[in-house]
């Protein structure tokens, strides 16, 4: 059986490019770049290469990015950054629909005595903006919203939000994991101060991240030690890793348009096919603003774990809630946020594509969804009732 | 992803006695949507009082599923006492093990059947009004009937 | 040029049998073993292996095993599990000579309102056990002691000041990240509370570590976000990474007696070879208690780095003090905590080797050392008078 991945929000293929860039500092060019041989010396200046291919993704510095292990860690290293330059301000504002790296963060700063924000969105997930500017304030020491949402895809007005936190001189920093390499970035016309991304979600291997710091923001180490990372992230660098990241970089310009073209044209296929042939589904999210690549599609009165098994039968891999949450037996907590009922909750499924899918594989996904949904809707007691309700 | 066994897949893909039987003779519900779970258990008793069909419906996760063709298969053939005694872990024995995470969906199994037994015995409202039936939310089965007549 | 690499306690050759157990999970099975699809879901099984084998290395148990992205991060998790779950307690004992993953981190705590004590170490590079023992407090929450030294080599006695800490019941944590794989480790019969290990020390890759967390330990996350390696540490598993970390622990096993054996000849005929052979050399450390693989050898009246560049000049690569901090100027803050006169401090060179050095490459060491040496100090002004002094 032949897999079809939807599922890259959870994660990626890594290029094989990206491998191939990797493979010789493994066994070959194993030296610590840190060290003072040249056999580690020439891992350096590989480094110093990754890092130019990871600041022109972005329109930024090279000095502004700070290698990180992932998107959790950049996210951590951003908020402690902030809180720790700004230690008399004990106020953090985010929103209820970040990823677990962001909300669970804050919630447990919250019980440590930080005060915290969480901005409500709306049923299409759009986040209630005035809500969040009445809530600044000269205590706040950070305000972090995602750039786009890994369930939905919904696109937030960061840059908007960002000039008007950088007016009240408050640090603004963006989730940028799901939006790096979909959707262009540019950090040089931007009132962003930093920026989280994450290897894996743009076909760089797992177990590498980066935080972009703007230049000028004020900064304290998350992890600390060594020198690495300009005193900035301890830890011997990940070179393989930071090399295969580089590459990746280079690789998401070029596919920028396709990811913009043809994967759209694929994810808007896939829903408005899927949201013709089966009836009771609905989109999550808000259609205007919303990443190319993906769709969370509710099939109301079902469950999601038994649709994804099903979708597993025909080796159609995708998501329900987010990767991370899944172990979890709740409903999504971004779903819940948007007041989507449970009943359409459950059943949500998120298909997120890229640019290995084909168009073959969204046909066999279309074909195959409508009587998964049907066969599980025979089961559930809630179908008829819900049909006449 | 969920340790399941090859039995619990089994009666997941393949689930065994799915529906409503019309002129039940026992009903039981049970269940939250909130933790994504809830089970409609209907069967009809022969001439010895033995439960001679049974048939479920749910609206769950593959270990609810599961467990909801599990039990109605082991129960088919026992008088009312003995259905009675049917404990979740039985059917989690029944199906070769279940995730502890996923043990609770189990449990929805026994109390359909205790609901539909007392409904049988005429003892149905005993402690159903606000009830808290499922551990992960603490939500009620009135919330419940409301949601669904809510949202649906 | 060949090069003869004996830095491998800077970083070490990644086994060509870890890259192949690696590679299929880049491109190929490169699902998130979080997921609910069996593409992902197979990975998930490999981890379980690969969280097996590491736990085999350490005599542990798989749940007692967190994967982290490096010694540095372990070392804080460490550190600040013990802090969180021990609110009350203000105190931190470590060492003097400790990594600055741990020293550094110590440090800033010392400054953010925590007492901290750092235990002093004699010429030899012995700890001070009775200093040690005598500030045990009931406000200590932690007590931190590498295994061994990376510096030198200098195994600590961290099994005899694990029961004397828990006898007080207090936390113990220890940095073998230069032990782990180099001396046999058994956990099952310790009374070591929580230990760090790093995997590109062991021939995996750079960018994934591990922190032994004994059962029962109380534990709070350094990474917070979603639920990975239970709850314990926040971050999309970087499957590759552990997979090579599992078949690298598997490898170390094999290895240890060649590794206590022939490497141990070989760091030995090296040693004592180069002491004979160039005048005013002399052993840094303990040489009772010391890793197979290690020798650090104070070169006086001349200075590291111009040694280190010489010695690049043939292709050998090793080090002055660690990695991490060899891009400062300053002598080695281990060498200056076991009082090595800064005249001995500042030329001394660390030797670090592993299964993969072969008698040649020794030999030719032992060939090129004394002449650089020798060219080295006619430059220098404090030869003749230290031949005279
Ligand atoms: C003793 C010791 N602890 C910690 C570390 C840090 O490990 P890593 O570079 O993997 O963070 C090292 C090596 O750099 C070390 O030698
Ligand atoms: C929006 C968002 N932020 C953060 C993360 C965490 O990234 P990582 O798993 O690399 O730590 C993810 C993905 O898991 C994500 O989708
Ligand atoms: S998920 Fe099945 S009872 Fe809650
Ligand atoms: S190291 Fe060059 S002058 Fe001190």
């Amino acid at each position: 059986m032949e897999t079809v991945y939807v599922d890259n929000n959870a994660t990626t293929r890594v290029a094989p490019e990206v491998v191939e860039a990797m493979t010789p500092y493994f066994s070959d060019f194993y030296g610590n770049p840190s060290s003072m041989h040249a056999f580690g010396g020439s891992v350096g200046a590989k480094l110093k290469t990754a890092r130019e291919q990871v600041a022109s993704l972005l329109g930024a510095l090279p000095e502004e990015i700070v290698f990180t292990s992932c998107g959790t860690e950049s996210d951590s290293t951003a908020i402690h950054a902030a809180l720790q330059s700004n230690p008399d301000k004990r106020h953090i504002i985010t929103t209820r629909v970040e990823h677990p790296a962001v909300k669970n963060l804050v919630e447990h700063l919250g019980k440590i005595g930080y005060r915290t924000t969480f901005v409500p969105v709306d049923r299409q997930g759009r986040l209630d903006l005035d809500f969040l500017y009445d809530r600044l304030s000269d205590d706040t020491a950070i305000v972090s919203v995602m750039w786009a949402n890994n369930e939905t895809g919904t696109i937030f007005p960061v840059e908007e939000i960002a000039r008007k936190v950088r007016q009240r001189g408050i640090v603004f920093h963006t989730d940028a994991v799901q939006a790096v390499g979909k959707v262009p970035i540019d950090m040089g016309d931007s009132a962003i101060d930093m920026l989280s991304l994450s290897g894996h979600k743009l076909h760089a291997p797992k177990g590498i991240g980066a935080l972009y710091v703007r230049k000028g923001t004020k900064f304290a180490p998350f992890l600390m030690g060594g020198h690495q990372e300009g005193g900035r992230r301890a830890g011997t660098e990940n070179s393989a890793s930071i090399i295969g990241l580089g590459r990746a970089a280079q690789l998401a310009t070029e596919w920028m348009d396709e990811e913009n073209s043809r994967v759209r044209a694929f994810r808007d296929k896939l829903e408005s096919e899927l949201l013709k042939r089966v009836p009771a589904s609905m989109v999550n999210g808000d259609p205007e603003n919303r990443l190319p690549n993906t769709t969370s599609i509710a099939f109301e009165y079902i469950e999601g774990e038994a649709i994804l098994l099903l979708m597993d039968q025909h080796g159609i891999c995708a998501s329900s809630g987010s990767a991370c949450t899944s172990g979890s037996l709740e409903p999504s907590h971004v779903l819940r946020a948007m007041g989507v009922p449970f009943t359409a909750a459950h059943g949500s499924i998120r298909f997120s594509l890229s640019i290995y899918n084909t168009e073959e594989e969204i046909d066999f996904i279309i074909d195959k969804m409508p009587p998964i949904i049907e066969r599980l809707r025979q089961m559930s007691p809630f179908w008829r009732e819900g049909q006449f309700a | 992803m969920w340790d399941y066994t090859d039995k619990t897949k089994d009666h997941f893909l393949n689930p065994r006695n799915v529906g409503f039987i019309d002129d039940f003779d026992g009903i039981g519900e049970v269940g939250s949507l909130a933790c994504g779970d809830a089970l409609k258990l209907t069967f009809k008793l022969d001439e010895n009082e033995r439960i001679a069909d049974a048939k479920f419906q749910t609206f769950g996760c593959a270990s609810a599923i599961a467990s909801s063709s599990a039990l109605t298969e082991m129960i088919k053939g026992l008088t009312l006492d003995e259905a009675a005694k049917v404990t979740n872990e039985d059917i989690a024995d029944y199906l070769g093990g279940l995730p502890k995470e996923k043990m609770h969906c189990s449990v929805m199994g026994r109390d359909a059947m205790e609901k539909a037994i007392a409904y049988y015995r005429g003892e149905a409202e005993k402690k159903i009004d606000g009830e808290i039936v499922c551990e992960c939310f603490g939500v009620t089965d009135k919330q419940i009937e409301r949601a669904v007549k809510e949202n649906g």
